[in-house]
């Protein structure tokens, strides 16, 4: 995406924002999901340097596309591919903050994974999101051939999978978008681009300059966004889906995320959630006073569930061997996994 | 309900058709499975039968028809993946390691993946150093895992068709040079399902346990009668299955022949002859007259060669040398 | 390529001639190579009915592209990784014909492995045929790091690898031809692409048409061009290796081959060895009767190539274990693998 | 010539760094290894000493990493590929398996694949299941590779030059917890190598041998110091080398000792310790007081949380207890 000023970013997401049918309230809802993504990142880096929490890598910057994401799929019935990177992704799907606290405190009642993975490798079958490896790329053939078994079983389901422009470099990558786009699969090959993978720039990562470029060799339809538009980015998924339901096959969908240097440098411009309250205000459905009464009531939230996390006796449900096999143990899953106290998927959204 | 005897091929072919006419969400993948019926024939028919929903020919990718197929099985299917030779599962690796073994695991049980991927492994056929290996090992080590070898028709059948219902990946190995051998009969009751996990004693005899499976199991037949003449009687188990191990079955033989000879194509060296060895050694201690022998191949990649194949692969002159050396202790 | 008649073809084959600093004696050679590699693919076929020969594949068909390659590089520097396909490449480029035979006979006394490998998995140091193993694909990784490892030592030497399009599905390809292309090695991706891989035809192996359609993908050039003739290939070969060879980057040349039915039904016009006899029959280079003799001396070359290795002893130069590691044996390879009787490479070369 | 207390992590630059001035042959290929030094800080600043001509930051695919290392090795360089984590490698099995392992044979020693493909493994860092594995004896078992895993600075210098100066594939398997202990002295002379393939008895004592290598040689030093306290005394053999396999070394301290065991955090089934168990009892069944007794990790994926890991990781008490059961044979 080129360069703009600060009033030619709010302008194009006006633009955006006109060519959908969104309400102001809708967009108002957005922002507070990507504002309590961000807010909850920051919490979790905050408790790391401190030293009180394990890994995880930051969404910041990546919060339009994902919960743009989350609100163009439908929950429940698709299948969604996170990776690692995709926090804003699973709080705008419903995830319950306390069970992500859980999870990054490695907490043996985290659903997810009780302890079992690092944190940030998310899974629940509920809403769908599918239990995430920590190999890169990996899970972008298992989203093929999800998507091609809800063809084979005629479910309307979709499936969406996540990843960087780093793990397009890996053979999986190119197997799974070569099966799908023969197959012209009901799938989403979503690639949050943000130039880099750990140190490497996207130039020693591959020679084109945009993954979307990479569509065209596997015959799959491929769409480049500006991922820190959430409303061109609703509007380009909800055109991917659409298309993926109705048999149109495969997208290969690449949201170009700005690099953490130019939002740290011009967040007016850069920083989708900064710009996104730019244009709330400009637009009247958000005031001063409101998105400060929001931010509070997201920050009690988070404390609140990190509190009842911390608070949550930490050890075993299952003993460590458990679900190696089916058979071991012999209950079924699902009755177990949840424990007790949970919010429920309504409780995550913050208050007005 | 009748008994009949067929190829491994057949069998095979014969549980696969049996299973997806029992559960439509068992669907067959793979390169050259559909109308060409798969390189060693086993799938032959079944896309006419079935349709190209239930048997899909794959691109020409092993990591790709693994990743798929797990995606399938988390997408609800029960598919059953053929890779051309076993040698190719390499390429799949992290995809069958990291992926397939440990997704129930790491979800707490949330996801699962019911997939079975065949593979024709082992010698025999002179197909050389990268289409001749014995991978069970390298499977059996892995926790999730369930490693599968049969070595006649029935087994096969009865195997495959508890492969394909179990819960979890199971690594299911044909040694290709058993292919078209008709030893024993096979029910073709439906329901005729051999559980995961049970050795079978495939001779009985009171002087020596040698465990094998695949195609040792035939040459320590051979074995046993050249050893019969001589008055030294044999027992046989046939582990059948890698993992879960039927360290019972095993324990029960050595404790009465007190001696034990472990023999399988694989290298000698850490083929899941050392785990049985091991575990002999620890657990029946007291019980055993005379060193737990290993018989493998040398540690060195299977030239194509045949003659040169032979001179790697054991066999059952060299098992025989091995027992009379053991029932002088 | 599209559909042609067989006066047509012959003018293509004349157009691309002119394009060429070909001589008549240089066309001539090349049709030499094409029918000895074809005479000899054929007797090697009908060995293998009589039960007489193992496995190995024909190359019917894929003549002029290997022939044309063998003339274009240089052999002794260039690295060559062929695959099971490319007969008529190793004949062209100086593999003894006794050789090719103790490697089909499967003799320990094979310079290429002893027996150690299945027939037509060719290796020889001396002609820089890097040897292949019999899992598709991964040697294309392989010849991105040779040409690498060439560009660091700043040698001239250019890599080409050979395969299938069936073969371009996996991982490997992709990973190769994204390394080549950051780096913009000297390496030549030659896809010998004749529709099918075993019984799965190009339909259900990738979604586009061409396998060169797949270059833009990597920044890499694509080449598309007609397998079957010698003289567009070898304009092609040579173009590409010189920008290879340049500091020009790699090349993803894709080699129509056309369809062993096609072959069957219309030679006159896809027959890559029957057209271009008789293109140089019209020319004046060849004659009925120069052709008659040039055949019976390939014939009889082949026999005598045939009968030797035949009769050669067909027994241990080297012990099974030999060469797992280099401690074992001792003997540094070179000075041991090269049998006492041995063509020398100009004797492959059929006498007028 | 001095010796010094450096870290694993210090002793490996230190050797890159020396072979890489010896030999230009010597390049690093890897994620991340640039600028970056590599996740473990392996390469820091090698980049800036060698230029990016010997330094290859590579683009995310390890199969690729391997692939493209295999190709500079045939292509004449001496490559030291750098692999994240060992469960990485996975996706390189067919690579190291089909190609580096076997290009010397297959070609009759015409080619070779002198290549180092280095990788942290093992638990200790809270990885969870796919970052702690435990891949070395998939390796071991495969002819034509060699499988080193060192356990103190010195010995990794040591090995790591004697890698990289081999003629063969080398897996050089890192325990990522050892990163930065520094235990023992590390000579600076830059011809400071340790042949591959030689174990080193880390402690000697006469009651019960103990055969270990990687994190499980410190658990083994603590384990021998609680157990003085009870007048047993264990020698400490540690490996470094899984393949070739230093069985003279084992054999030597068995025949002294009478009893033996092995212990590891792999999994126990089928881990290297079986190879060694079994040929123990094969080889020394006349000289053994007692079982050969095998420690390793439970037949389970590694969680990540560490109170799980210190689960299913086997420990200094547990070894103690080990040590104690055989004391009474
Ligand atoms: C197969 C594999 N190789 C290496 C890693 C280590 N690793 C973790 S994150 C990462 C960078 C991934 O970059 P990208 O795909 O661009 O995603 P981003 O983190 O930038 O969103 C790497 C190399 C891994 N997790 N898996
Ligand atoms: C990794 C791997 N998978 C499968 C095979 C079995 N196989 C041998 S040839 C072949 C077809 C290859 O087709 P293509 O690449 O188009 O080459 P062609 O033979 O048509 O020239 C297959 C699948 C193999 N050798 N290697
Ligand atoms: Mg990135
Ligand atoms: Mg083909």
């Amino acid at each position: 995406m080129q360069d703009v000023d600060a009033d030619a970013n709010i302008h194009r997401l006006q633009e955006s924002f006109n060519t959908l049918d969104f309400s102001a309230q809708d967009a108002l809802e957005m922002y507070r999901f990507m504002l309590l993504a961000r807010l909850t990142d920051e919490y979790l880096a905050d408790l790391r340097t401190k030293g009180l929490m394990n890994g995880g890598v930051s969404c910041k910057g990546h919060e339009a596309i994902q919960v743009a994401c989350a609100r163009e799929l439908v929950i429940g019935t698709d299948y969604i591919l996170p990776y690692y990177r995709d926090l804003a992704l699973v709080i705008a799907m419903g995830m319950p903050l306390y069970d992500i606290f859980l999870n990054h405190l490695g907490s043996e009642k985290d659903p997810n994974s009780g302890g079992r993975m690092r944190p940030a490798h998310w899974s629940s079958r509920k809403l769908g999101i599918v239990s995430s490896s920590g190999v890169a790329a990996t899970h972008i053939l298992h989203a093929a051939g999800i998507a091609f078994a809800a063809q084979i079983r005629q479910s309307s389901a979709i499936t969406a999978a996540f990843f960087g422009e780093g793990a397009t470099s890996e053979g999986d990558f190119h197997e799974a978008l070569n099966f799908a786009g023969i197959h012209r699969v009901g799938a989403l090959f979503i690639c949050e681009n943000n130039g880099v993978a750990l140190s490497t720039p996207q130039s020693r990562q591959m020679k084109v300059k945009h993954v979307a470029d990479r569509a065209p060799a596997y015959g799959v339809h491929g769409m480049l966004i500006d991922g820190a538009n959430v409303f061109a980015a609703a509007s380009a998924i909800r055109e991917a889906a659409a298309r993926a339901r109705n048999g149109g096959g495969p997208v290969l969908l690449e949201a170009v995320i700005p690099s953490q240097n130019k939002m740290h440098e011009q967040p007016e411009i850069y920083d989708p959630v900064y710009s996104l309250r730019t244009f709330l205000l400009q637009l009247g459905a958000l005031t001063e006073a409101a998105d400060k009464e929001m931010r509070e009531a997201c920050a009690q939230k988070i404390e609140e569930a990190y509190q009842l996390a911390l608070s949550t006796d930490n050890t075993g449900i299952f003993a460590v061997q458990d679900y190696v096999y089916a058979d071991n143990p012999a209950e079924s899953p699902q009755e177990n996994i949840q424990p007790e106290i949970s919010f429920s998927i309504e409780e995550t959204l913050p208050n007005d | 309900m009748t008994e009949r005897t067929i190829t491994m091929v057949e069998a095979l072919r014969e549980g696969l058709r049996e299973e997806m006419g029992r559960d439509e969400r068992v669907v067959l993948l793979g390169d050259d499975i559909g109308a060409a019926g798969g390189i060693f024939t086993v799938t032959m028919g079944l896309r006419e039968e079935f349709g190209s929903g239930r048997v899909w020919d794959m691109p020409l990718a092993e990591n790709g028809v693994v990743g798929v197929g797990i995606g399938a099985a988390i997408g609800g299917l029960r598919p059953v993946a053929e890779v051309q030779f076993a040698d190719f599962l390499l390429s799949a690796m992290s995809q069958i390691v990291n992926e397939a073994a440990k997704l129930r695991y790491r979800s707490l049980g949330q996801w699962s993946c019911p997939i079975v991927i065949r593979a024709p492994y082992g010698a025999g056929l002179a197909g050389g150093p990268d289409h001749s290996q014995s991978v069970e090992t390298l499977f059996a080590h892995i926790p999730g895992l369930k490693v599968v070898a049969p070595s006649t028709p029935a087994d096969t059948k009865g195997l495959i068709k508890a492969s394909i219902r179990d819960e979890d990946p199971v690594i299911f190995l044909e040694q290709k040079s058993l292919y078209h051998q008709r030893y024993g009969a096979v029910s073709d009751d439906e329901d005729y399902v051999i559980p995961l996990g049970r050795a079978i004693v495939r001779r009985e005899g009171k002087d020596v346990s040698v465990i094998t499976y695949g195609a040792m199991v035939f040459e320590s037949l051979y074995a046993a009668e050249m050893l019969q003449r001589e008055q030294i009687d044999l027992e046989i188990i046939d582990i059948r299955t890698l993992q879960p191990l039927d360290i019972d079955t095993i324990g029960e033989s050595v404790s009465k022949t007190n001696k034990a000879i472990v023999f399988h194509e694989d290298t000698r060296f850490s083929g899941i002859g050392a785990e049985i060895a091991a575990t002999i050694g620890e657990e029946l201690f007291e019980f055993l007259d005379g060193p737990v022998i290993r018989l493998g191949a040398p540690f060195t990649p299977i030239p194509a060669k045949p003659s040169l194949e032979k001179e790697v692969i054991p066999n059952a002159a060299a098992l025989a040398n091995a027992v009379r050396r053991l029932s002088r202790y």
